[in-house]
């Protein structure tokens, strides 16, 4: 049950994946990358993270990507330029370099990626939310705090570059 | 093995996520769509930093995450906010017409 | 799992799904009759008796009208965007426990769709995902009325969810779970026996933010701009017509109920009531009646709120989210805390 | 009984300076004065209310810790105090004439100066007895370093206090430039002894020295060397003493203080606290006396031709220090370190009576436009009279008792040559101190009109001071009497004799003169001062200073030559300034401009040109960038798969 769940899950993540690349309209690729995201949660839930799932879905496919498609539709852009690429060399030798990383990274990460001799993880044994939520108010606060505080200027930053009054 | 998945699996899932994301960010034209493949990559980071977790038994992973979704709400707010700004300026984001920040 | 058991698991997940719709239809014909009384005029009474009837015959003419679709719209997003909608509006029902736990053939059948670990979070992950249907349909139509909906309402809807999130982590901390029936079950019993142990009453002001916000989320009065008749056209839907028209109305119906629903567990004890514990499925069905009162005196109130107060205008809906809500949502989040620190230090 | 720490004496007139030195320019010439002055008497009243029954006691050493100071490794020094035999000679005259210049500073310096510089005169001058009283009662070598740099400092500040003219900071700098020779010095010997002795503490040392003099023998000869090139430089010995008289360009109380009584018998102090070092290296001994010597005569020998009444002064202190170290260098050192006490009170006297005929002649300093003061001046001149017959050793005033234990110690050290240099330095004292005096005080007035009619007593402030220290200067003497006027009467030679460690070498013990010896060189002494008091006298205040200029122009390449200080201003500028100004001039215009900044200006004239070049790897093009960083990841990648 798992198995298909997380082999169908994964096709469609990839499929939306390689949509979002090929998608001519941004919006388009936006959508594909949201239902891309909602499959990755649930991979994540098959992880035993079912918290970030719910994070994934709410922070990333209900604000980060609403957030590029109000962009979107506030630009009103609707499809790439038709025209040629003007630089053919930047698409050869990057698909070139892409291919040559895909294939080492793939046979890197299946050789070599699982350390050997780990016990099967089960979800008894796995943390729980209150584990994460103890961990970062723990060990990780300092980084959390930083994080407040990155997100604040994030939100300050922001403003300040797309208000239109008191510019310099 | 991660309940009944294996590990390699969810790598292999990952690494594949990264390329796709690697391929849009370089071959795409648009900013916006170059800054969605940038988040495609970070979510199989994502993806393979939560299978390493699951698969160890640890917290960690899922902090990882945790974090990297935070800084990417932050980055997509600045990111984004940039190129409403940059739009206005150039009404393109095309990032080919954009190179004012050359030698 | 034997057969009883998914019986059982398909009841419990498609009962909800089935009904919710269905009492949309005299919940259309429940607030325009308010309308009609608090604007002093009789409101629909011709079709059957008081005028039942009358939404029935709506959603027939809604059924048999023409489709007319843009010919520049996108057209698979154009058919994807009702459904959506529908969708994560019944979605977010699926972990809202509405009764008690009933005994079936020796097993517990707890009253709810899934009793996920995460119920809170999965709701509004659900309602965050309702914004695309909007979002799309706005953008899909190829209309700039519709587009302009589309936007404001990707805005409003993330700017209202922090809110709404921030208050929902009050309860959340006294509560010390995400999970809904945990929810309840923290709210059982009284305070100086006669106070219900809600957290509507700690957290008045959680409670009134959530609502208010859950006001937003809907697109409901004195929210509703993405729809704005008098500045938009529709809005979003200016471009739907016949059923698919109706699926966004609908989804706004049944996402007034789900949100009453849920404000009505979080804040309003859900099921329960003090001295209240459900025993067989006549306790069980009191404990559904119970549950449906709370949640149609809330549907009441929006109701009532949507024929008295007047639209915001779109910059004030902005500032009041994020420079009133927001902060207000904090110091919420902070009284909570200290609240619980309050209890575990007695 | 509780006593006052020795702490405090020190920190008394540090609080003086700070308090001068913050608040002094803002609270007034009253304030500074009450506080200036103040601070030292109260010092000074702390000093002898430790010395008074420390004298009564049993002498034995006195050693305060205030805190550690320095802990490194093994190595540890203290802030520590000591009060022994010796600093408490050092303490009872520095605290003493100190403070009575201090309250002649307050009359010299009132009428001249601002609020802010009278602030700052005094602060300094608190600063200095701050340091002056850390180097004496300092117990370990690096703390009295502390007070050395320190009166140093203060010397070089007040040297250059009439900052407005030119030649006083030039004077300042000169005086510490020479200074920084001798603590160069100073700073190798202690060097020496914390690698030889791994410590600096003066018990730690000198014990270890007395006890086991083998061990330490090879390096002591450089030790005591480098330390006495220190006590040169500070003392103003040959060749370090050019500094001193032209140190006289500072107020005149400052030159009493500073540059006669006090701070320039550092040296000597140093090297009797030294003695043990300095007697176990005969070799050292012996360059430390023919140092003393030739300072004495040479200095004596330029005296005789000066002009200026403080550099007259100036050039007798250089000569009367020489003494001093005639005497450590023969081994003399009670002598020497009596002859430092003597000499605090008569050349003090005379230099605050050169101010006090400075300030009635409004600045004045030649004494070619002076003379006939005896009848105007008249405590002036009584007090300088009596000084200026201490030093040139006509008893029974205090010089001669000191000086004629210096000689004594010489000629029973077995050196005839040096007594008898010596001996000739006495007669040269005495001749130039009563050409002083006959060209000062005897005669007619040779000034100006005006000068004349300003000529006037200075105040009590001043004048007090003057007789105290002239009756000290007459009196002084006899806590040191020689053997052959009582067995008894060499009180100082019994309070002193426990800092002379008995050393575990045998010493040739000093076989005692024969009294009949001892008269004899008694009468040597007295008659050669007496005869160079007479010839003075004769040629000065009878003739007129005929017979000199006679001689003067019979050898004016001679005259000339001693006139300007044997010109060694000249050889040094010569020798030693020059040279470096050129190298200076090579550092700057070969090494600095030529070489480093041209490695710099071709470094960043490299960096402009790569940038020149590189700058086109900057296309504007995000994606050039992206698959450029992509390339970089994969050849990384491709690194690491071939690790596996």
């Amino acid at each position: 049950m798992e198995r298909i769940v997380f082999d169908a899950a994964a096709t469609i993540a990839l499929v939306f994946a390689a949509l979002m690349v090929l998608s001519r309209n941004p919006v388009k690729s936006v959508l594909a990358l949201v239902v891309s995201f909602f499959f990755l949660a649930v991979i994540y839930v098959l992880l035993f993270a079912p918290f970030i799932a719910a994070i994934q879905v709410i922070v990333y496919a209900g604000a980060i990507l609403v957030l590029f498609l109000f962009v979107l539709m506030l630009l009103n852009i609707r499809h790439e330029g038709s025209g040629k690429d003007p630089r053919p060399i930047q698409r050869i030798v990057g698909g070139g370099a892409i291919l040559v990383f895909t294939i080492v990274l793939v046979a890197l990460l299946s050789k070599h990626g699982t350390p050997p001799g780990l016990p099967p993880a089960s979800e008894a044994a796995a943390p729980h939310i209150g584990d994460v939520a103890r961990a970062v108010y723990s060990d990780f606060l300092l980084p959390f705090e930083a994080l407040s505080v990155l997100l604040l200027a994030a939100l300050v930053g922001a403003f300040v570059l797309v208000s239109k009054e008191h510019r310099p | 093995m991660i309940g009944k998945i294996p590990l390699a699996d969810v790598l292999v899932v990952s690494a594949a996520l990264f390329a796709i994301g690697l391929a849009g960010a370089l071959l795409r034209r648009t900013a916006i769509v170059i800054f969605l493949s940038i988040e495609l990559m970070m979510n199989a980071a994502n993806l393979a930093l939560l299978g390493y977790g699951a698969a160890l038994g640890t917290v960690d992973g899922q902090i990882a995450v945790f974090f990297v979704i935070a800084i990417a709400a932050a980055e997509a707010s600045v990111g984004l906010a940039i190129f409403v700004a940059l739009f206005r300026h150039t009404e393109t984001i095309d990032v080919n017409k954009i190179n004012l920040l050359k030698w | 799992m034997n057969l009883i058991d998914w019986v059982i698991l398909v009841a419990r997940v498609a009962l909800p799904a089935m009904i919710l719709p269905a009492i949309v239809i005299p919940l259309v014909w429940y607030e325009r009759r308010v309308a009609a009384f608090i604007q002093d005029r009789p409101g629909p009474n011709r079709v059957g008796p008081f005028g039942l009837l009358q939404s029935p015959a709506d959603i027939l003419k809604l059924f048999m009208k023409e489709e007319v679709i843009p010919s520049q719209s996108d057209r698979f997003l154009f058919y994807l965007a009702p459904g959506l909608a529908v969708f994560s509006a019944l979605a977010t029902f699926a972990v809202i426990p509405y009764g008690g736990t009933l005994t079936i053939a020796g097993k517990d059948v707890p009253l709810l769709g899934a009793d996920i670990s995460i119920g809170v979070l999965y709701v509004f992950a659900m309602t965050s995902l309702s914004v695309y249907a909007l979002v799309l349909a706005g953008w899909s139509s190829n209309n700039k009325f519709s587009l302009m909906g589309g936007i404001r309402s990707s805005a409003q809807l993330i700017s209202y969810e922090l809110a709404m999130t921030t208050a929902a982590g009050g309860v959340i901390l006294s509560a010390g779970s995400f999970k809904l029936a945990d929810i309840i079950a923290a709210q059982q019993g009284t305070w100086l026996g006669f106070i219900p142990r809600w957290n509507v009453f700690p957290q008045i002001l959680g409670f009134l933010i959530f609502f208010i916000a859950t006001f937003a989320e809907t697109n409901r009065l004195p929210f509703d701009l993405p729809e704005a008749e008098a500045e938009l056209v529709a809005g979003y839907h200016t471009e739907y017509s016949a059923m698919h028209f109706g699926s966004f109305f609908l989804a706004e119906y049944v996402n007034v109920i789900v949100s009453s629903a849920l404000t009505a567990t979080l804040y309003l004890g859900g099921w329960s009531l003090p001295g209240f514990h459900p025993h067989g499925v006549l306790g069980v069905l009191l404990s559904l009646l119970v549950f449906a009162a709370k949640t149609g005196f809330l549907v009441s109130v929006f109701v009532w709120v949507r024929w008295t107060l007047p639209r915001f205008r779109y910059d004030q809906l902005m500032a009041l989210g994020w420079k009133v809500f927001l902060p207000l949502a904090l110091v919420n989040l902070f009284w909570a805390a200290a609240l619980e620190m309050w209890k575990a230090a007695r | 009984m509780s006593v006052l720490p020795l702490w405090l004496i020190p920190a008394l007139p540090l609080a003086g300076f700070l308090a001068c030195g913050l608040f002094g320019t803002r609270l007034g010439k009253r304030f500074v004065s009450v506080v200036g002055v103040g601070s030292v008497g109260l010092a000074t009243v702390a000093a002898f209310s430790r010395l008074v029954p420390y004298l009564g006691g049993d002498h034995a050493p006195v050693v305060e810790r205030v805190s550690s100071w320095i802990t490194a490794g093994d190595f540890r020094a203290e802030i520590a105090f000591r009060l022994d035999p010796l600093s408490a000679l050092m303490l009872s005259f520095v605290t003493f004439v100190g403070f009575l210049i201090h309250v002649y500073s307050t009359g010299y310096m009132h009428h001249d100066e601002t609020d802010a510089g009278y602030a700052r005169f005094f602060s300094y001058l608190n600063l200095f007895m701050f340091s002056m009283l850390t180097l004496v009662l300092a117990q370990n070598f690096l703390l009295m370093f502390v007070g050395w740099e320190g009166v140093g400092l203060c010397s070089y500040l007040l040297i250059g206090y009439y900052y407005e003219q030119p030649f006083a900071p030039a004077a300042g700098k000169k005086a510490f430039v020479v200074n920084r020779i001798g603590d160069w010095g100073f700073l190798l010997g202690m060097f020496g002894l914390a690698t030889q002795f791994g410590t600096l503490d003066y018990d730690g040392v000198f014990q270890a020295a007395a006890k086991d003099p083998a061990r330490f023998a090879p390096a002591l000869t450089l030790i005591a060397l480098c330390l006495f090139l220190g006590a040169v430089g500070k003392s103003a010995q040959v060749p370090l003493y050019v500094w001193l008289p032209d140190a006289m360009a500072g107020p005149t109380p400052v030159s009493a203080l500073i540059h006669a009584a006090t701070m320039v018998t550092a040296g000597v102090y140093m090297v009797a606290r030294c003695n043990v070092l300095f007697r176990l290296s005969p070799d050292a001994m012996l360059v430390v006396a023919i140092i003393g010597t030739i300072t004495a005569v040479l200095a004596a020998l330029i005296a005789l031709a000066q002009n200026d009444i403080k550099k007259v002064l100036a050039y007798s202190t250089v000569s009367q220090l020489g003494y001093m170290f005639l005497a450590c260098g023969v081994g003399a050192f009670v002598a020497g370190m009596f002859h430092v006490m003597t000499h605090a009170f008569f050349k003090a006297c005379l230099f605050l009576g050169a101010g006090s005929v400075m300030h009635a002649m409004s600045g004045e300093l030649d004494m070619r436009r002076m003379g006939g003061l005896k009848g105007k001046l008249p405590t002036t001149y009584r007090t300088f009279l009596v000084a200026a017959l201490a030093i040139c050793g006509i008893p029974p005033l205090a010089g001669f008792f000191s000086k004629d234990a210096i000689l004594a110690g010489a000629f029973e050290a077995g050196q005839p040559v040096l007594w008898a240099v010596g001996l000739f330095t006495a007669g040269l004292t005495a001749f130039y101190m009563f050409r002083m005096v006959a060209r000062v005080f005897a005669g007619s007035f040779r000034g100006t009109p005006e000068q004349e009619h300003h000529v006037h007593e200075s105040p009590p402030s001043m004048t007090v001071p003057l007789v105290v220290l002239a009756a000290l200067s007459a009196v002084g003497g006899f806590v040191g009497l020689p053997a052959v006027v009582g067995e008894h009467g060499n009180r100082i030679e019994a309070f002193l004799s426990p800092i002379f460690l008995p050393l575990a070498a045998h010493e040739p013990a000093g076989h005692a003169l024969p009294h009949a010896t001892e008269w004899l060189l008694l009468a040597a002494s007295v008659a050669v001062a007496a005869g160079g008091i007479g010839l003075a006298w004769k040629w000065y205040a009878k003739e007129d200073g005929r017979v000199p200029d006679r001689i003067a122009a019979a050898f004016p390449a001679l005259y000339a030559l001693v006139a300007d200080k044997f010109r060694v201003d000249e050889l040094y500028g010569a020798l030693v300034v020059k040279p470096f100004a050129w190298i200076a001039r090579i550092c700057w215009k070969v090494i600095d401009v030529l070489v480093i900044d041209g490695v710099l200006n071709a470094g960043a004239f490299l960096v402009e040109l790569a940038g020149d070049l590189l700058r086109f790897l900057q296309t504007g093009n995000v994606r050039n960038y992206a698959l450029t960083f992509l390339l970089g990841v994969v050849a990384l990648m491709l690194i690491v798969m071939g690790g596996f």
